[in-house]
């Protein structure tokens, strides 16, 4: 039996925004630009739980399609973004978002 | 159709063999792209395809000749700048697979296509931005875009999730029928999926607050991406916003006019305020730009007959004109090495043809009359008064008067600032030919709106 | 049993993901975001998502994650000891995180009213359900998908390439 | 497909459960042995690396070669592009040949790309 | 002649084109032909025009083009409105133009950018003409900012320096404020008359509403707004006089003949609309004849031949606006036409004054040029004559129809009119006096190149003065002839006429009215004469026009005396104060502040921008925070 039987999608809604707000709060917390995008993956994969949580809900597969979709889409972002990573810790030996602000103002 | 449109510049992308052919294929391609938009010209109402993956209706075959069209010019453009770069084909490559994505953004008829869309446009430009592989800047332009690129299309997921929880479906047709039924009795998390949405796509069209990526951005990539940025990606976010909430959520606009009000206002008096005070043309082309996607909020918010026909305008004469002063901007900033407002000077007396190309674009960018800008932002402001957003649309004329003073700069310093040096400047046939058809057009806009009007209404 | 599975998996993917925020090591915080994905993957079975549990598993745990590590690796961070925001800056973040919990929890409501539906269809989660849903009416996405692997390959290497040059 | 129809819950996969375990459980068993059964002689000496008589510098994880990371790159994303296909396996007969259609073309962008990865020599070995 | 109205504004463009394109290769003569050519032209089918529709039963058509817009509700055409305002308005800046451009042929032959010059002033003669032409506001607003536009590139056209930037900016804020007005005026219009900006339909509807309607009002207001801008009233007045930095020439077209008397024509255009609004008619009136007073008093002391002559020009449009808030209509038009004739011939009498003295520009350099310069000395008696409403001059007629409008409408407007007059007499006989009588105060070699200025600059004076000395014989007050003006127009203000009617003066009041009129004119002559000739003053150095008293304790004359208690004493005083007080510290500072506020505001915000992506994401979740608080609670 499925568990969405027996548990209330809010619980489900609830886990997955608590799940985000981490993400966000760890995205703006960390300076380690690698955390923080892991951070990012943390939201998304909130995402991922909600979109399986309303998808079992609704015994519609959608749902569980647009998660395969956004995973491939983390793995594209993730081979690009790390690729941009390295490329600028080769050139400022540095990933800190911060110490990263020539352009201002 | 589209999607041959898209096959076209895709399969194109892919002959690396031989670079010669190359660039006159994409040429041809994107053109014939804009073609096959415009045969499918109303075969009535909407043509489904794919189980709704993608309506191809008039709205997205207009805005698809738009974007083919805005990159056919950009990659005249665009020919010298990455001539020197070392894979020339990449950049091609990755600018075709951004068009694709726009081309899907305009014409998505499901929120996947929406976020694979989305996604298709930006992780190329991730890569464009930082193309200059040694310059610092530009790291830290791809960088920063990336970083809250992804960041901002969280927040647009969460949003999708929870409006696919609220409404069972992810079939743009689907939750428009939905909701216009539940009307009275969605559930709350709807309502915060749809701003949260609102959220994500705001900053795609760089709004207040959520544009600071854009000028630093702007700024740091090669100007050529710069240009990308500011015309196709601004016009594809603006299309599949006003899709997106034309199509789904007029019955919640309640919720959200208010919103995207304050959006715009701030966007409108920030852009054009913090332009006045830069230096360097093209970050003060980056705020402008942030400007102009203030004025086409107000459309947004309108949301009334004219307004598709106010965003097509408005993208298609601000695309232009865009176009025309990155070019020139690009010219300059080659032969005096820096992009300095003061790079400029003496303009006129040098190659007085560049300057008044320029100034055309600039008033037509400023939205004085007899060019395309003026029309825009009238058609826009219009239909803003026709849905009751008086307060709104004098901030705006207001913003843009703001807005004209600071256009004014580089027109005085090109026709009443002296040069420092007189070393002459001159201009490849490519840009002279690039530079005329984008001032024409300008100008035939301004002239006769309808070619462009008659279309709808 | 399947309701204390459900508090076990929330509890250990809460406190985890805590975990990768507020640890010092990023070699740490992989690890900890590791464990955050295996009990989401158990969540996932919970709602009869196997398919998409492995699939999670294999993506996220066994390939981005390998990858952060290794970029954590080859930059060498993990000795390198991340500079701290302000306090003040950090303490604002943790509020507002707390903040924007609370107003999303807030926002979200709604939900709490929505029962299972009478007839709940418990193979959609099964392989060859999502390969029809995927294969029929996904199959554009799913065509358009292989162009954004085509852009992030191209990407990659065209940042990637230099780096073995440089 | 008869087993989707009968599988309805979480116990069917208790032997993928029990898969994971026993993974897990071998990989930390043979640690902890290795670990008891070796000897265990702790002089200060043997603590020291034997560097000729030189003190260690720096840290002792050296950074990995770069090359490898492009690779390691492409590989997450050609996983991602196969898993799509799992999905397409198991419907192979029901898809037919529009499937089989579809599934080319997908693999046509797939083969451009590796193609075109080989071309630029992202794969080179130097 | 009704196929060829397209060609009126078609052929200056063409000029442009030509000359704007190839200037470069073309001869100077070349190019100043074709630029001649073009004006002359449209002159001459305007000219057919005027005939044309004279003997037209209806006194008016319109040419369609094409349709310009048709966005839903909104649709506008672009079509030409063909009538007897518009048709004066075509002869006065196609005839004065194509008399400026011979002008120029000489007045900027040694000039480099000779071409440039030639196709920025066919540009402004087209964007004026599309501006007088168009048949609804959009048009007249496109012609409105491009004339706006071409002034701009003509003032700066010698401006090579950086304090050009700061003029600019003023002329160019003020312009905005108006254009604002003028815009918001418009979509107002646009809402009003469900979805019609075209003067036909608009009109129409007007002249079956009730007066003192609150929109209507609302609607006049801002597009006096508008026309205070352009027309450089109260407060907007300042970026005149700063616009005389550009060649003389400009100053004549733009500055005096035409651009500055856009604002007159789009009043007059909707009168049936300010006929229908009382207060607005009050507000127009105000600040006419405060304008009036206000720009003579200052141009009592100015030293600059231009600058007095910027002066006057802005009281003159007082005038106007003063004539139309009276509801004398055909009279503010008609102070239009015959101001057009001898300002033109003033300010190309300065240039050629200038010309002489080879680029200087202060009167108390000058002195004695009667006899260096006879034709430009003639020629510029006429002028001053006229402006001063001397008996019989072309300006004398046009004042007094205003001036005997106002009387009928409120005798304290009349007086302070007349005010006006006494003061325009005087500061115009004293630039006249200084600059032609008594003996030459420049320096040697100033003195050695004197010389009447080539023919293709002094036949356009000559013309001009012709046309200043009977150029009021169109207009005379029933009581002595016929006034063919009103005869001429009376179609298009006849609706507003019916609206606010009022019996003509009885006939002694007119003549009084005239008589005083005359002598007052006389009498300042005879004291400006006194003053300037017999007594020899000049205008005092910087510095010292704050105590006149002390030079006046010299003299006994009675009648001097009496002119320092009457008229020196109180307006030196009043004069100075507007200038230093007003002026200077009002409005420029209102304006710079302006400019000062956005400036600052843009500083600090761009201190947002701190370039620390840490901080942009903590503002994006903060406003996502806040949005979701918003909404939801």
């Amino acid at each position: 039996m499925s568990s969405i039987q027996v548990i209330p999608v809010h619980m489900y809604v609830l886990l997955s925004a608590v799940l985000f707000s981490i993400g966000v709060m760890g995205v703006i917390f960390r300076r380690n630009a690698i955390i923080v995008f892991m951070c990012v993956e943390l939201m998304l994969n909130a995402v991922n739980l909600l979109l399986v949580a309303f998808s079992s809900y609704l015994s519609d597969g959608a749902g569980q399609v647009f998660v395969f979709f956004i995973m491939a889409v983390a793995a594209a972002e993730v081979a690009v973004g790390l690729a941009i990573l390295s490329m600028v810790y080769r050139n400022t030996k540095s990933v800190d978002i911060d110490t990263l602000s020539k352009l201002k103002e | 159709m589209v999607i041959a449109g898209l096959g076209v510049i895709a399969m194109l992308s892919e002959i690396f063999s031989f670079k010669k052919l190359l660039y006159p294929l994409v040429l041809l391609g994107l053109l014939a792209a804009a073609v096959l938009a415009g045969l499918d010209w109303n075969h009535d109402t909407r043509i489904p395809l794919f189980g709704n993956m993608i309506m191809f209706d008039n709205f997205s075959a207009a805005f698809t000749i738009v974007l083919s069209f805005t990159g056919f010019l950009w990659f005249i453009m665009a020919r010298d700048s990455f001539n020197e770069e070392s894979s020339l084909t990449d950049h091609y490559a990755l600018a075709l697979f951004s068009l694709a994505g726009a081309v899907v953004m305009v014409s998505f008829g499901n929120m996947t296509m929406l976020f694979l869309g989305i996604e298709i446009l930006s992780i190329p430009l991730y890569v464009l931005a930082g193309s200059r592989k040694t310059d610092v800047h530009s790291n830290e332009a791809a960088f920063k875009y990336f970083l809250m690129g992804a960041f901002a299309s969280g927040f647009l997921l969460f949003g999708i999730a929870l409006v696919y929880g609220a409404t069972g479906s992810f079939d743009i047709p689907k939750i428009s029928l939905y909701v216009a039924e539940h009307a009275t009795n969605l559930p709350g998390f709807f309502y915060a999926g749809v701003l949260m949405m609102l959220a994500g796509m705001a900053f795609k069209v760089s709004a207040v607050p959520f544009h600071f990526w854009a000028p630093d951005v702007y700024q740091g990539s090669p100007t050529t991406i710069t240009a990308f940025m500011a015309t196709i990606v601004k016009t594809a976010a603006f299309a599949a916003l006003f899709r997106l909430f034309s199509n789904c959520f007029i019955p919640a606009a309640t919720t959200w006019s208010g919103v995207v009000w304050t959006l715009a206002a701030l966007t409108l008096l920030t852009g054009n305020i913090t332009a006045v005070y830069q230096q360097s043309a093209k970050r003060m082309l980056a705020y402008s730009s942030i400007a102009h996607a203030g004025y086409m909020m107000l459309a947004i918010l309108a949301m009334n007959k004219f307004s598709a026909t106010a965003v097509l305008y408005y993208t298609a004469s601000y695309s232009v004109s865009t176009i025309v002063s990155f070019t020139v901007l690009q010219l300059v900033a080659a032969h005096k090495g820096s992009d300095l407002l003061e790079s400029f000077n003496g303009l006129a007396k040098k190659n007085s043809f560049v300057a008044v190309v320029m100034t055309i674009a600039i008033l037509s960018l400023a939205g004085i009359p007899v060019t395309a800008g003026f029309f825009a932002k009238y058609y826009i402001f219009t239909s803003a008064i026709d849905s009751g957003f008086t307060a709104l649309v004098i901030i705006a004329v207001i913003a843009s008067l703001i807005g004209v003073y600071y256009y004014f700069m580089i027109i005085i310093n090109m026709f009443f600032k002296e040069s420092t040096d007189d070393s002459p400047f001159v201009i490849g046939a490519a840009h002279r030919f690039l530079l005329i058809v984008c001032t024409l057009l300008i100008l035939a806009l301004g002239l006769f709106p309808d070619i462009i009007l008659r279309f709808w209404i | 049993m399947t309701v204390y599975l459900f508090y076990l998996l929330s509890f250990i993917a809460i406190l985890s993901a805590l975990m990768v925020v507020f640890s010092r090591n990023p070699v740490y915080s992989v690890l900890y975001l590791i464990v955050t994905f295996f009990a989401i993957a158990g969540h996932y079975v919970l709602l009869n998502a196997q398919f998409l549990a492995a699939v999670h598993v294999i993506v996220y745990a066994g390939a981005i994650m390998v990858l952060f590590l290794y970029v954590i690796m080859m930059l060498n961070l993990n000795t390198y000891n991340e500079m701290q925001k302000a306090n003040w800056l950090r303490f604002g973040a943790v509020v507002s995180g707390c903040l924007l919990m609370v107003v999303l929890v807030g926002s979200l409501k709604g939900a709490e009213t929505m029962q299972p539906g009478a007839v709940h269809d418990a193979n959609i989660g099964l392989v060859s359900n999502l390969g029809n849903v995927l294969f029929k009416e996904f199959l554009l996405p799913f065509e358009v998908s292989s162009l954004l692997f085509l852009a992030a390959m191209t990407g990659a290497v065209m940042l990637g390439k230099k780096s073995i040059r440089s | 497909m008869q087993a989707g129809a009968a599988a309805g819950s979480a116990i069917d996969y208790i032997p993928i459960a029990l898969m994971f375990i026993v993974a897990v459980g071998f990989v930390a068993g043979t640690m902890y042995v290795t670990h008891i059964l070796g000897p265990k002689r702790q002089t200060r000496i043997k603590q020291e690396s034997f560097e000729c008589g030189i003190e260690v510098q720096g840290n002792a994880r050296t950074p990995f070669s770069v090359k490898y990371f492009l690779i390691a790159i492409l590989f997450v994303l050609f996983d991602v592009e196969v898993i799509f296909m799992y999905p397409w396996a198991v419907n192979f007969k029901q898809l037919g040949v529009v499937g089989f259609v579809e599934m080319m073309t997908f693999l046509a962008f797939f083969l451009v790309g590796f193609y075109y990865i080989i071309k630029k020599g992202a794969l080179k070995w130097e | 002649m009704k196929d060829l109205v397209g060609l009126i504004p078609l052929l200056p463009l063409l000029g442009w084109f030509i000359t704007g394109l190839f200037g470069k290769k073309l001869s100077r003569t070349a190019a100043g032909l074709i630029a001649c050519s073009t004006v002359l032209g449209s002159f001459a089918i305007s000219l057919g025009l005027f005939f044309e529709v004279e003997h037209l039963e209806t006194h008016r058509f319109t040419v369609d083009f094409f349709s310009w817009i048709s966005a839903g509700t909104l649709q506008v055409p672009f079509s030409f409105l063909i009538d007897p305002l518009s048709c004066l308005f075509l002869l006065i800046i196609t005839g004065i133009g194509f008399l400026i451009h011979v002008y120029s042929f000489g007045y900027m032959h040694d000039d480099d950018g000779f071409a440039r010059f030639f196709s920025y002033l066919n540009l402004f003669v087209f964007f004026m003409l599309l501006l007088v032409l168009g048949s609804n506001y959009l048009i007249m607003f496109v012609g409105w900012e491009g004339v706006g536009l071409c002034s701009y590139l003509l003032i700066g056209f010698w401006f090579k320096n950086t304090a050009y930037n700061k003029a600019a900016n003023k002329a160019f804020i003020m312009n905005r404020i108006g254009d604002l007005g003028f815009l918001l005026g418009i979509i107002l219009i646009f809402l009003t008359f469900d979805g019609n900006i075209g003067y036909a339909e608009v009109f129409d509807k007007a002249k079956y509403m009730s007066s003192g309607d609150g929109t209507i009002t609302a609607i006049t207001l801002l597009l006096f707004i508008g026309a205070m801008g352009k027309s450089a009233q109260i407060p907007l007045y300042t970026w005149l006089p700063d616009a005389m930095a550009g060649p003389t020439p400009v100053s004549a077209l733009i500055h005096a003949a035409t651009m500055v008397t856009a604002g007159i024509y789009m009043v007059a255009r909707s009168n049936i609309l300010y006929a229908l609004s009382p207060v607005a008619m009050e507000v127009v009136a105000i600040t006419g004849i405060v304008t009036a007073l206000f720009a003579a008093s200052i141009g009592l002391l100015q030293n600059d031949i231009k600058k007095v002559l910027a002066y006057s020009t802005v009281s003159q449009l007082g005038y106007m606006f003063l004539g139309l808030g009276v509801g004398a209509f055909t009279g503010a038009v008609f102070h239009v036409m015959t101001h057009a004739f001898f300002k033109a011939l003033l300010f190309l009498g300065a240039g050629s004054v200038i010309h002489a003295m080879s680029g200087e520009q202060d009167i108390r350099k000058m002195g004695g040029l009667k006899k260096a310069l006879p034709i430009t000395y003639m020629t510029f008696l006429i002028g001053t004559l006229a402006i001063a409403g001397f008996p019989l001059f072309s300006g004398f007629f046009s004042k007094d129809e205003i001036l005997a409008h106002a009387f009928d409408h409120n005798k304290v407007l009349w007086f302070l009119g007349m005010l006006g007059a006494v003061m325009t007499t005087f500061y115009m006989f004293r630039l006249f006096f200084v600059t032609f009588w008594g003996k030459f105060n420049g320096t040697k070699e100033q003195q050695y190149h004197l010389h009447e200025s080539p023919k293709s600059m002094t036949i356009p004076l000559m013309v001009l003065a012709v046309l200043s000395l009977v150029g009021g014989f169109v207009g005379l007050p029933e009581i002595i002839g016929t006034h063919r003006l009103e005869e001429f127009l009376a179609p298009v203000f006849a609706d507003s006429k019916m609206k606010l009617f009022h019996a003509p003066l009885s006939h002694d009041t007119e003549w009084t009215l005239l008589i005083t009129a005359s002598i007052v004119c006389v009498v300042v002559i005879a004291f400006a004469y006194q003053y300037f000739v017999v007594k020899g003053r000049r205008p005092a150095e910087e510095g010292e026009e704050i105590s006149p008293l002390a030079k006046t304790v010299s003299n006994k004359y009675y009648i001097d005396e009496l002119y320092e208690a009457l008229f020196t004493k109180p307006l030196n005083w009043l004069s100075d104060k507007f200038y230093k007080i007003f002026e200077l510290q009002v409005v420029d500072g209102i304006v710079n502040e302006t400019g000062k506020l956005v400036n600052t505001l843009s500083g600090v915000l761009r201190l947002l921008q701190t370039g620390r992506i840490g901080f942009y994401l903590f503002a994006m979740v903060l406003s996502i925070i806040l949005i979701l608080f918003v909404t939801t609670f």
